[in-house]
Protein backbone atom coordinates (compact mmCIF):
# COMPACT_ATOMS: atom_id res chain seq x y z
CA UNK A 1 0.00 0.00 0.00
CA UNK A 2 1.38 3.88 -0.36
CA UNK A 3 2.99 5.48 2.01
CA UNK A 4 2.28 8.92 2.37
CA UNK A 5 5.01 9.73 5.00
CA UNK A 6 7.04 7.19 7.14
CA UNK A 7 8.61 7.96 10.23
CA UNK A 8 10.33 5.18 12.10
CA UNK A 9 12.28 5.80 15.19
CA UNK A 10 14.00 3.80 18.11
CA UNK A 11 15.26 4.93 21.68
CA UNK A 12 16.28 3.33 25.13
CA UNK A 13 13.49 1.41 27.24
CA UNK A 14 13.37 3.85 29.74
CA UNK A 15 10.66 5.86 31.22
CA UNK A 16 11.23 9.43 30.06
CA UNK A 17 11.15 8.63 26.78
CA UNK A 18 7.71 7.57 27.07
CA UNK A 19 7.06 11.50 26.32
CA UNK A 20 8.99 11.29 23.38
CA UNK A 21 7.19 8.89 21.99
CA UNK A 22 3.88 10.80 22.34
CA UNK A 23 6.32 14.05 21.04
CA UNK A 24 7.01 11.88 18.40
CA UNK A 25 3.82 11.02 17.51
CA UNK A 26 2.15 14.54 17.79
CA UNK A 27 4.61 16.12 15.32
CA UNK A 28 4.20 13.15 12.90
CA UNK A 29 0.19 13.85 12.86
CA UNK A 30 0.18 17.26 13.13
CA UNK A 31 0.69 18.02 9.75
CA UNK A 32 -2.37 15.90 8.91
CA UNK A 33 -4.38 18.10 11.01
CA UNK A 34 -6.43 15.61 13.53
CA UNK A 35 -9.06 16.63 15.70
CA UNK A 36 -8.14 17.54 19.35
CA UNK A 37 -9.96 14.12 20.15
CA UNK A 38 -8.17 12.15 17.79
CA UNK A 39 -4.69 13.92 18.80
CA UNK A 40 -5.65 12.88 22.08
CA UNK A 41 -6.68 9.09 21.76
CA UNK A 42 -3.40 8.57 19.42
CA UNK A 43 -1.19 10.03 22.00
CA UNK A 44 -2.72 8.00 24.90
CA UNK A 45 -2.17 4.29 22.37
CA UNK A 46 1.52 5.55 21.77
CA UNK A 47 2.32 5.90 25.21
CA UNK A 48 0.26 2.56 26.40
CA UNK A 49 2.10 0.29 23.78
CA UNK A 50 5.45 2.35 24.67
CA UNK A 51 4.78 1.69 28.55
CA UNK A 52 4.03 -2.02 28.31
CA UNK A 53 7.08 -2.24 26.23
CA UNK A 54 9.12 -0.75 28.95
CA UNK A 55 7.00 -2.42 31.72
CA UNK A 56 6.79 -5.60 30.69
CA UNK A 57 8.60 -5.99 27.50
CA UNK A 58 11.99 -5.55 29.49
CA UNK A 59 10.69 -5.83 33.09
CA UNK A 60 12.32 -2.27 33.58
CA UNK A 61 15.92 -3.54 32.24
CA UNK A 62 17.89 -2.49 29.26
CA UNK A 63 16.50 -2.64 26.14
CA UNK A 64 15.25 -0.86 22.58
CA UNK A 65 11.94 0.14 21.72
CA UNK A 66 11.40 0.51 18.18
CA UNK A 67 8.06 3.41 16.61
CA UNK A 68 7.08 2.60 13.02
CA UNK A 69 4.62 5.47 12.07
CA UNK A 70 3.01 5.21 8.78
CA UNK A 71 0.17 7.68 6.98
CA UNK A 72 -1.17 5.69 4.45
CA UNK A 73 -4.08 6.77 2.07
CA UNK A 74 -7.58 7.36 3.18
CA UNK A 75 -5.95 9.28 5.88
CA UNK A 76 -5.28 6.06 8.26
CA UNK A 77 -2.73 6.34 10.74
CA UNK A 78 -0.30 3.14 10.87
CA UNK A 79 1.28 3.12 14.48
CA UNK A 80 3.46 -0.06 15.12
CA UNK A 81 5.28 -0.59 18.27
CA UNK A 82 7.84 -3.19 18.93
CA UNK A 83 11.14 -4.76 21.45
CA UNK A 84 12.41 -7.65 22.00
CA UNK A 85 11.96 -8.93 25.23
CA UNK A 86 10.28 -11.13 26.99
CA UNK A 87 7.12 -11.63 25.00
CA UNK A 88 3.50 -12.82 26.00
CA UNK A 89 3.00 -16.30 26.27
CA UNK A 90 -0.87 -15.77 25.91
CA UNK A 91 -2.12 -12.64 24.30
CA UNK A 92 -6.02 -13.38 24.61
CA UNK A 93 -5.43 -13.52 28.38
CA UNK A 94 -2.64 -10.62 27.89
CA UNK A 95 -6.04 -8.71 26.05
CA UNK A 96 -8.59 -9.13 28.95
CA UNK A 97 -9.68 -5.92 30.69
CA UNK A 98 -8.07 -5.27 34.32
CA UNK A 99 -5.68 -8.81 33.64
CA UNK A 100 -1.70 -7.49 34.87
CA UNK A 101 1.07 -9.21 35.57
CA UNK A 102 2.58 -6.55 37.56
CA UNK A 103 0.28 -5.17 39.83
CA UNK A 104 2.85 -3.95 42.67
CA UNK A 105 3.59 -1.39 40.01
CA UNK A 106 0.21 -0.86 40.31
CA UNK A 107 -0.51 -1.44 36.80
CA UNK A 108 -4.36 -1.31 35.83
CA UNK A 109 -4.21 -4.34 33.67
CA UNK A 110 -6.32 -1.57 30.88
CA UNK A 111 -3.11 -0.84 28.58
CA UNK A 112 -5.13 -3.04 25.43
CA UNK A 113 -8.37 -2.13 26.36
CA UNK A 114 -7.47 1.52 25.88
CA UNK A 115 -5.22 0.95 22.66
CA UNK A 116 -8.32 -0.96 21.40
CA UNK A 117 -10.67 1.46 22.23
CA UNK A 118 -8.77 4.48 20.63
CA UNK A 119 -7.91 2.47 17.25
CA UNK A 120 -9.71 0.61 14.73
CA UNK A 121 -8.17 -2.37 14.39
CA UNK A 122 -5.02 -4.03 16.55
CA UNK A 123 -2.74 -6.50 15.86
CA UNK A 124 -0.34 -8.21 18.53
CA UNK A 125 2.69 -10.40 17.50
CA UNK A 126 4.66 -11.96 20.19
CA UNK A 127 6.64 -14.84 21.25
CA UNK A 128 8.17 -16.32 24.54
CA UNK A 129 11.44 -14.60 24.19
CA UNK A 130 11.34 -13.20 20.82
CA UNK A 131 9.45 -9.85 21.66
CA UNK A 132 6.63 -8.17 21.14
CA UNK A 133 5.31 -6.30 17.68
CA UNK A 134 1.70 -4.07 18.36
CA UNK A 135 0.51 -2.79 15.11
CA UNK A 136 -2.56 -0.08 15.31
CA UNK A 137 -4.17 1.56 12.48
CA UNK A 138 -6.67 4.51 13.08
CA UNK A 139 -8.38 6.67 9.92
CA UNK A 140 -8.50 10.37 10.62
CA UNK A 141 -11.96 12.28 10.19
CA UNK A 142 -11.81 13.84 7.25
CA UNK A 143 -10.72 17.38 7.09
CA UNK A 144 -13.18 20.57 8.20
CA UNK A 145 -13.59 23.37 6.20
CA UNK A 146 -10.58 25.70 6.60
CA UNK A 147 -10.50 28.61 9.12
CA UNK A 148 -8.37 31.29 8.56
CA UNK A 149 -6.88 32.85 11.97
CA UNK B 1 1.39 19.43 42.31
CA UNK B 2 -0.04 21.04 44.83
CA UNK B 3 -1.20 19.17 48.39
CA UNK B 4 -3.76 20.65 50.77
CA UNK B 5 -5.11 19.23 53.91
CA UNK B 6 -8.35 20.45 55.74
CA UNK B 7 -8.55 18.91 59.11
CA UNK B 8 -12.14 20.25 59.67
CA UNK B 9 -13.20 18.17 56.73
CA UNK B 10 -10.67 15.24 56.85
CA UNK B 11 -10.19 16.33 53.61
CA UNK B 12 -7.09 16.20 51.07
CA UNK B 13 -6.37 17.81 48.01
CA UNK B 14 -4.11 16.91 45.65
CA UNK B 15 -4.18 19.72 42.74
CA UNK B 16 -2.18 17.23 39.98
CA UNK B 17 -0.27 19.00 36.70
CA UNK B 18 0.75 18.29 33.66
CA UNK B 19 1.25 14.66 31.90
CA UNK B 20 0.48 11.62 34.31
CA UNK B 21 2.19 8.65 33.00
CA UNK B 22 3.97 5.34 33.86
CA UNK B 23 6.71 7.77 34.39
CA UNK B 24 5.56 10.64 36.40
CA UNK B 25 3.13 8.42 38.37
CA UNK B 26 6.02 6.75 40.27
CA UNK B 27 7.17 10.37 41.38
CA UNK B 28 3.12 11.21 42.53
CA UNK B 29 2.29 8.18 44.29
CA UNK B 30 5.62 8.34 46.41
CA UNK B 31 4.07 12.49 47.48
CA UNK B 32 0.39 11.53 47.49
CA UNK B 33 1.05 8.32 49.88
CA UNK B 34 3.58 10.69 52.23
CA UNK B 35 0.06 12.79 52.90
CA UNK B 36 -2.23 10.36 53.06
CA UNK B 37 -0.91 8.12 55.72
CA UNK B 38 0.45 11.31 57.30
CA UNK B 39 -3.56 12.94 57.58
CA UNK B 40 -5.85 9.41 57.38
CA UNK B 41 -8.27 11.50 55.54
CA UNK B 42 -11.95 10.55 54.97
CA UNK B 43 -11.82 11.91 51.22
CA UNK B 44 -9.38 11.73 49.19
CA UNK B 45 -10.34 14.81 46.12
CA UNK B 46 -7.67 14.34 43.06
CA UNK B 47 -7.98 17.34 40.91
CA UNK B 48 -7.28 16.92 37.46
CA UNK B 49 -8.00 20.52 35.97
CA UNK B 50 -4.25 21.14 35.23
CA UNK B 51 -3.89 17.76 33.98
CA UNK B 52 -2.95 17.62 30.42
CA UNK B 53 -2.42 13.98 29.72
CA UNK B 54 -3.28 10.58 31.39
CA UNK B 55 -3.19 7.04 29.92
CA UNK B 56 -3.68 4.13 32.34
CA UNK B 57 -0.76 4.75 34.52
CA UNK B 58 -3.38 7.39 35.85
CA UNK B 59 -6.12 4.71 36.35
CA UNK B 60 -3.55 2.49 38.61
CA UNK B 61 -2.49 5.54 40.71
CA UNK B 62 -6.21 5.95 41.55
CA UNK B 63 -7.09 2.59 42.10
CA UNK B 64 -3.86 2.16 44.06
CA UNK B 65 -5.38 5.09 46.54
CA UNK B 66 -8.78 3.21 46.56
CA UNK B 67 -6.92 0.30 47.73
CA UNK B 68 -5.68 2.12 50.81
CA UNK B 69 -8.74 4.55 51.39
CA UNK B 70 -11.46 2.10 50.73
CA UNK B 71 -10.55 -0.50 53.73
CA UNK B 72 -11.06 2.55 56.23
CA UNK B 73 -13.97 3.69 55.22
CA UNK B 74 -12.33 6.33 53.19
CA UNK B 75 -13.79 7.97 49.76
CA UNK B 76 -12.22 9.49 46.73
CA UNK B 77 -13.59 12.31 44.75
CA UNK B 78 -12.17 12.86 41.40
CA UNK B 79 -12.28 16.78 40.20
CA UNK B 80 -12.59 18.65 36.90
CA UNK B 81 -10.90 16.21 34.42
CA UNK B 82 -10.84 17.72 30.81
CA UNK B 83 -13.15 15.92 28.65
CA UNK B 84 -10.08 13.13 27.58
CA UNK B 85 -9.11 12.51 30.78
CA UNK B 86 -13.02 11.93 31.33
CA UNK B 87 -13.20 9.64 28.41
CA UNK B 88 -10.34 7.51 29.73
CA UNK B 89 -11.76 7.30 33.20
CA UNK B 90 -15.31 6.60 32.10
CA UNK B 91 -13.64 3.71 29.60
CA UNK B 92 -11.75 2.60 33.19
CA UNK B 93 -15.18 2.47 34.86
CA UNK B 94 -13.55 4.98 37.42
CA UNK B 95 -17.34 6.55 38.64
CA UNK B 96 -17.84 2.57 40.19
CA UNK B 97 -14.53 3.41 42.55
CA UNK B 98 -15.10 7.35 43.04
CA UNK B 99 -17.46 10.39 42.25
CA UNK B 100 -16.21 11.98 39.78
CA UNK B 101 -17.09 16.02 39.46
CA UNK B 102 -17.16 19.32 37.63
CA UNK B 103 -17.15 21.64 40.00
CA UNK B 104 -14.41 23.02 42.42
CA UNK B 105 -15.77 21.53 45.48
CA UNK B 106 -17.90 18.91 46.01
CA UNK B 107 -20.62 21.04 48.10
CA UNK B 108 -21.20 22.24 44.91
CA UNK B 109 -22.47 19.51 43.60
CA UNK B 110 -24.47 18.09 46.45
CA UNK B 111 -26.40 21.18 46.70
CA UNK C 1 31.64 6.76 25.36
CA UNK C 2 28.79 6.20 27.62
CA UNK C 3 25.37 7.29 26.54
CA UNK C 4 22.72 8.69 28.27
CA UNK C 5 19.86 8.29 25.85
CA UNK C 6 19.77 7.82 22.56
CA UNK C 7 17.00 8.75 19.75
CA UNK C 8 17.44 7.31 16.00
CA UNK C 9 14.91 8.45 13.34
CA UNK C 10 14.12 8.11 9.61
CA UNK C 11 11.65 9.65 7.22
CA UNK C 12 11.04 10.50 3.94
CA UNK C 13 13.09 13.59 2.30
CA UNK C 14 10.31 15.91 1.73
CA UNK C 15 10.26 19.12 3.50
CA UNK C 16 6.94 18.70 6.24
CA UNK C 17 9.71 16.96 7.77
CA UNK C 18 11.91 20.19 8.68
CA UNK C 19 9.40 20.62 11.49
CA UNK C 20 8.98 16.80 12.03
CA UNK C 21 12.67 16.94 12.83
CA UNK C 22 12.84 20.09 15.02
CA UNK C 23 10.21 18.46 17.35
CA UNK C 24 11.81 14.97 17.84
CA UNK C 25 14.98 17.57 18.14
CA UNK C 26 12.98 19.49 21.08
CA UNK C 27 10.99 16.42 22.95
CA UNK C 28 14.38 14.97 22.98
CA UNK C 29 15.72 17.87 24.66
CA UNK C 30 13.58 18.98 27.26
CA UNK C 31 14.30 16.60 29.83
CA UNK C 32 17.75 17.91 29.84
CA UNK C 33 15.85 21.25 30.70
CA UNK C 34 18.26 23.62 28.16
CA UNK C 35 17.81 27.51 28.31
CA UNK C 36 15.55 28.40 25.65
CA UNK C 37 18.51 29.86 23.58
CA UNK C 38 20.00 26.48 23.65
CA UNK C 39 16.87 25.29 22.68
CA UNK C 40 16.29 27.09 20.16
CA UNK C 41 19.84 27.35 18.86
CA UNK C 42 19.60 23.52 18.03
CA UNK C 43 16.11 23.62 16.35
CA UNK C 44 17.74 25.93 13.72
CA UNK C 45 20.94 23.43 13.94
CA UNK C 46 18.52 20.50 12.97
CA UNK C 47 16.25 22.27 10.77
CA UNK C 48 19.59 22.93 8.88
CA UNK C 49 21.29 19.92 8.49
CA UNK C 50 17.90 18.47 7.13
CA UNK C 51 16.84 20.76 4.83
CA UNK C 52 20.34 20.51 3.29
CA UNK C 53 19.76 16.65 2.86
CA UNK C 54 15.92 17.49 1.44
CA UNK C 55 17.02 20.35 -0.83
CA UNK C 56 21.19 19.77 -1.97
CA UNK C 57 21.32 15.51 -0.93
CA UNK C 58 18.41 14.45 -2.95
CA UNK C 59 17.68 17.91 -4.82
CA UNK C 60 14.23 17.44 -3.90
CA UNK C 61 13.97 13.88 -4.71
CA UNK C 62 13.26 11.20 -3.19
CA UNK C 63 15.36 9.57 -0.36
CA UNK C 64 15.97 8.96 3.30
CA UNK C 65 17.16 11.20 5.98
CA UNK C 66 18.42 9.47 9.01
CA UNK C 67 18.44 11.68 12.14
CA UNK C 68 20.70 9.94 15.44
CA UNK C 69 20.57 12.23 18.55
CA UNK C 70 22.54 11.50 21.64
CA UNK C 71 23.12 12.97 25.03
CA UNK C 72 26.60 11.63 26.32
CA UNK C 73 27.95 12.40 29.64
CA UNK C 74 28.81 16.16 30.49
CA UNK C 75 25.41 16.84 29.29
CA UNK C 76 27.17 17.20 25.28
CA UNK C 77 24.69 16.51 22.83
CA UNK C 78 25.73 14.58 20.09
CA UNK C 79 23.96 15.01 16.95
CA UNK C 80 24.38 13.17 13.44
CA UNK C 81 22.02 13.65 10.31
CA UNK C 82 22.91 11.83 7.01
CA UNK C 83 21.36 11.08 3.45
CA UNK C 84 22.27 8.73 1.13
CA UNK C 85 22.22 11.36 -1.95
CA UNK C 86 24.70 12.99 -4.28
CA UNK C 87 27.26 13.96 -1.64
CA UNK C 88 29.46 17.08 -1.69
CA UNK C 89 32.60 17.13 -4.32
CA UNK C 90 34.52 20.14 -1.76
CA UNK C 91 33.21 20.04 1.37
CA UNK C 92 35.76 23.15 2.11
CA UNK C 93 33.72 25.01 -1.09
CA UNK C 94 30.73 24.11 0.25
CA UNK C 95 31.21 25.34 3.40
CA UNK C 96 32.17 28.93 2.61
CA UNK C 97 29.39 31.15 3.67
CA UNK C 98 26.96 32.39 1.06
CA UNK C 99 28.41 29.47 -1.57
CA UNK C 100 25.36 27.83 -2.12
CA UNK C 101 24.96 25.59 -5.35
CA UNK C 102 21.25 26.25 -5.59
CA UNK C 103 20.66 30.18 -5.56
CA UNK C 104 17.45 29.47 -8.06
CA UNK C 105 15.97 28.39 -4.75
CA UNK C 106 16.87 31.60 -2.78
CA UNK C 107 19.15 29.66 -0.65
CA UNK C 108 21.45 32.12 1.32
CA UNK C 109 24.51 29.71 1.85
CA UNK C 110 24.61 29.93 5.88
CA UNK C 111 23.22 27.00 6.55
CA UNK C 112 27.01 25.77 7.01
CA UNK C 113 27.66 29.35 8.98
CA UNK C 114 24.79 28.44 11.45
CA UNK C 115 25.80 25.00 12.19
CA UNK C 116 28.98 25.98 12.88
CA UNK C 117 28.08 29.27 14.84
CA UNK C 118 25.56 27.42 17.07
CA UNK C 119 27.68 23.92 18.05
CA UNK C 120 30.94 23.42 19.49
CA UNK C 121 31.94 21.06 16.85
CA UNK C 122 30.59 20.45 13.32
CA UNK C 123 32.32 17.26 11.32
CA UNK C 124 31.35 16.36 7.56
CA UNK C 125 32.05 13.02 5.87
CA UNK C 126 30.81 13.14 2.70
CA UNK C 127 31.74 11.35 -0.74
CA UNK C 128 30.14 11.82 -4.37
CA UNK C 129 27.44 9.53 -4.53
CA UNK C 130 27.32 8.35 -1.42
CA UNK C 131 25.47 11.15 0.84
CA UNK C 132 26.85 13.25 3.48
CA UNK C 133 26.87 12.70 7.51
CA UNK C 134 27.00 15.63 9.78
CA UNK C 135 28.16 14.55 13.02
CA UNK C 136 27.74 17.32 15.64
CA UNK C 137 28.21 17.97 19.41
CA UNK C 138 27.15 20.90 21.87
CA UNK C 139 27.53 20.82 25.43
CA UNK C 140 24.67 22.14 27.63
CA UNK C 141 24.97 24.95 30.27
CA UNK C 142 24.87 23.45 34.02
CA UNK C 143 21.63 23.28 35.38
CA UNK C 144 20.79 26.37 37.23
CA UNK C 145 18.64 26.37 40.67
CA UNK C 146 15.53 24.91 40.53
CA UNK C 147 12.50 27.24 40.67
CA UNK C 148 9.20 26.08 42.15
CA UNK C 149 6.02 27.18 39.96
CA UNK D 1 0.15 36.21 7.65
CA UNK D 2 -1.20 39.13 6.61
CA UNK D 3 -0.29 41.93 3.67
CA UNK D 4 -0.99 45.56 4.60
CA UNK D 5 -0.60 48.54 1.36
CA UNK D 6 -0.53 52.30 3.05
CA UNK D 7 -0.42 53.80 -0.51
CA UNK D 8 0.23 57.24 0.53
CA UNK D 9 3.50 55.91 2.56
CA UNK D 10 4.29 53.74 -0.77
CA UNK D 11 4.37 50.61 2.14
CA UNK D 12 3.90 47.10 2.00
CA UNK D 13 3.99 46.11 5.59
CA UNK D 14 3.95 41.64 5.55
CA UNK D 15 2.80 40.26 9.02
CA UNK D 16 5.19 37.02 9.19
CA UNK D 17 3.60 34.37 11.26
CA UNK D 18 5.04 30.40 12.97
CA UNK D 19 7.49 29.07 12.05
CA UNK D 20 10.00 30.17 8.65
CA UNK D 21 11.90 27.05 6.90
CA UNK D 22 12.08 25.98 4.00
CA UNK D 23 9.06 24.60 3.75
CA UNK D 24 7.27 27.25 4.66
CA UNK D 25 9.11 29.85 3.00
CA UNK D 26 8.18 28.71 -0.79
CA UNK D 27 4.61 29.86 -0.15
CA UNK D 28 5.25 33.18 1.83
CA UNK D 29 7.74 34.15 -1.19
CA UNK D 30 5.07 33.47 -3.52
CA UNK D 31 2.50 35.75 -1.84
CA UNK D 32 5.07 38.33 -0.88
CA UNK D 33 5.86 38.80 -4.40
CA UNK D 34 2.81 38.77 -5.53
CA UNK D 35 1.68 41.69 -3.76
CA UNK D 36 5.41 43.09 -4.30
CA UNK D 37 4.64 43.46 -8.10
CA UNK D 38 1.47 44.22 -7.66
CA UNK D 39 2.10 47.77 -5.34
CA UNK D 40 5.91 47.77 -6.11
CA UNK D 41 6.21 49.81 -2.75
CA UNK D 42 9.32 52.00 -1.76
CA UNK D 43 9.32 50.44 1.73
CA UNK D 44 9.05 46.56 1.85
CA UNK D 45 8.87 46.05 6.37
CA UNK D 46 8.53 42.49 7.30
CA UNK D 47 7.60 41.79 10.82
CA UNK D 48 9.23 39.14 12.77
CA UNK D 49 6.53 39.69 15.91
CA UNK D 50 4.54 36.43 15.49
CA UNK D 51 7.59 34.71 14.08
CA UNK D 52 8.56 31.74 16.46
CA UNK D 53 11.51 29.95 14.35
CA UNK D 54 13.42 30.61 11.39
CA UNK D 55 16.31 29.13 9.77
CA UNK D 56 18.87 30.32 6.73
CA UNK D 57 15.67 29.82 4.96
CA UNK D 58 14.32 33.01 6.08
CA UNK D 59 17.82 35.12 5.59
CA UNK D 60 17.43 33.58 1.84
CA UNK D 61 13.82 34.60 1.26
CA UNK D 62 14.88 38.01 2.69
CA UNK D 63 18.01 38.29 0.13
CA UNK D 64 15.71 37.04 -2.38
CA UNK D 65 13.11 40.69 -1.61
CA UNK D 66 16.36 42.82 -1.76
CA UNK D 67 17.28 41.84 -4.57
CA UNK D 68 14.02 42.80 -6.44
CA UNK D 69 13.36 46.06 -4.50
CA UNK D 70 17.04 47.24 -4.36
CA UNK D 71 17.67 47.73 -8.08
CA UNK D 72 14.25 50.13 -7.96
CA UNK D 73 16.12 51.96 -4.65
CA UNK D 74 13.79 50.53 -2.72
CA UNK D 75 14.32 49.59 1.50
CA UNK D 76 13.45 46.50 3.86
CA UNK D 77 12.77 46.93 7.34
CA UNK D 78 13.06 44.16 9.52
CA UNK D 79 10.57 45.21 12.24
CA UNK D 80 10.03 43.50 15.69
CA UNK D 81 12.25 39.86 15.95
CA UNK D 82 12.42 37.99 18.68
CA UNK D 83 16.35 37.60 20.27
CA UNK D 84 16.63 34.08 18.74
CA UNK D 85 16.22 35.63 15.46
CA UNK D 86 17.86 38.64 15.75
CA UNK D 87 20.70 36.48 16.40
CA UNK D 88 20.38 35.06 13.12
CA UNK D 89 19.77 37.86 11.50
CA UNK D 90 22.95 39.14 13.19
CA UNK D 91 24.50 36.40 11.76
CA UNK D 92 23.89 36.54 8.50
CA UNK D 93 24.98 40.07 8.39
CA UNK D 94 21.41 41.57 7.73
CA UNK D 95 22.17 44.56 8.57
CA UNK D 96 23.93 45.56 6.16
CA UNK D 97 20.80 45.24 3.57
CA UNK D 98 17.86 46.03 5.59
CA UNK D 99 17.07 48.28 9.09
CA UNK D 100 16.13 46.53 11.79
CA UNK D 101 13.89 47.72 14.19
CA UNK D 102 12.24 46.75 17.94
CA UNK D 103 9.46 49.62 17.29
CA UNK D 104 6.28 48.80 16.04
CA UNK D 105 6.92 51.55 12.80
CA UNK D 106 9.78 52.81 11.67
CA UNK D 107 8.51 56.54 13.00
CA UNK D 108 9.34 55.86 16.33
CA UNK D 109 12.86 54.82 15.51
CA UNK D 110 13.67 58.14 13.55
CA UNK D 111 12.26 59.99 16.18
N1 LIG E 1 5.28 -5.56 25.30
C1 LIG E 1 4.92 -6.54 26.18
N2 LIG E 1 5.80 -7.52 26.51
C2 LIG E 1 5.46 -8.49 27.39
N3 LIG E 1 4.26 -8.55 28.01
C3 LIG E 1 3.35 -7.61 27.71
C4 LIG E 1 3.63 -6.56 26.80
N4 LIG E 1 2.52 -5.80 26.70
C5 LIG E 1 1.61 -6.34 27.52
N5 LIG E 1 2.09 -7.43 28.14
C6 LIG E 1 1.36 -8.30 29.09
O1 LIG E 1 -0.03 -8.03 28.97
C7 LIG E 1 -0.55 -7.63 30.24
C8 LIG E 1 -1.70 -6.67 30.04
O2 LIG E 1 -1.23 -5.48 29.44
P1 LIG E 1 -2.10 -4.14 29.57
O3 LIG E 1 -3.51 -4.41 29.16
O4 LIG E 1 -1.41 -3.07 28.81
O5 LIG E 1 -2.13 -3.81 31.11
P2 LIG E 1 -0.95 -3.35 32.11
O6 LIG E 1 0.15 -2.71 31.32
O7 LIG E 1 -1.61 -2.39 33.00
O8 LIG E 1 -0.48 -4.59 32.82
C9 LIG E 1 0.63 -7.08 30.99
O9 LIG E 1 0.44 -7.09 32.37
C10 LIG E 1 1.75 -8.02 30.54
O10 LIG E 1 1.71 -9.24 31.24
N1 LIG F 1 23.54 17.09 2.44
C1 LIG F 1 24.13 17.68 1.37
N2 LIG F 1 24.27 16.99 0.22
C2 LIG F 1 24.84 17.56 -0.85
N3 LIG F 1 25.31 18.83 -0.88
C3 LIG F 1 25.21 19.56 0.24
C4 LIG F 1 24.62 19.03 1.41
N4 LIG F 1 24.66 19.98 2.37
C5 LIG F 1 25.24 21.05 1.82
N5 LIG F 1 25.58 20.82 0.53
C6 LIG F 1 26.27 21.75 -0.39
O1 LIG F 1 26.85 22.79 0.37
C7 LIG F 1 26.35 24.06 -0.06
C8 LIG F 1 26.32 25.03 1.10
O2 LIG F 1 25.40 24.59 2.08
P1 LIG F 1 24.81 25.64 3.12
O3 LIG F 1 25.93 26.39 3.75
O4 LIG F 1 23.92 24.88 4.04
O5 LIG F 1 23.97 26.66 2.26
P2 LIG F 1 22.62 26.51 1.41
O6 LIG F 1 21.85 25.34 1.94
O7 LIG F 1 21.92 27.78 1.65
O8 LIG F 1 23.03 26.30 -0.02
C9 LIG F 1 25.02 23.75 -0.68
O9 LIG F 1 24.60 24.75 -1.57
C10 LIG F 1 25.30 22.42 -1.37
O10 LIG F 1 25.99 22.61 -2.59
Amino acid sequence: MKITNEFKCTFPAVSTNESLARAALSAFLIPADPTAQELADLRTVISEAVTNAIVHGYRNCSGEVAICLRMLPDRILYIRVSDKGCGIPDIEQAMTPLYTTAPEEERAGLGFAIMQEFTDSLYVRSSAGNGTTLTMRRRLGQIHAEQED
Amino acid sequence: MQIHYDTGKSQLLVLLEGEIDHHSSVMLRAEIDAALYAHMPRTLILDFHQVTFMDSSGIGLIMGRYKILQPLGGEIILQKPSPYISRVLRLAGMERLAQITNSASPEEVAS
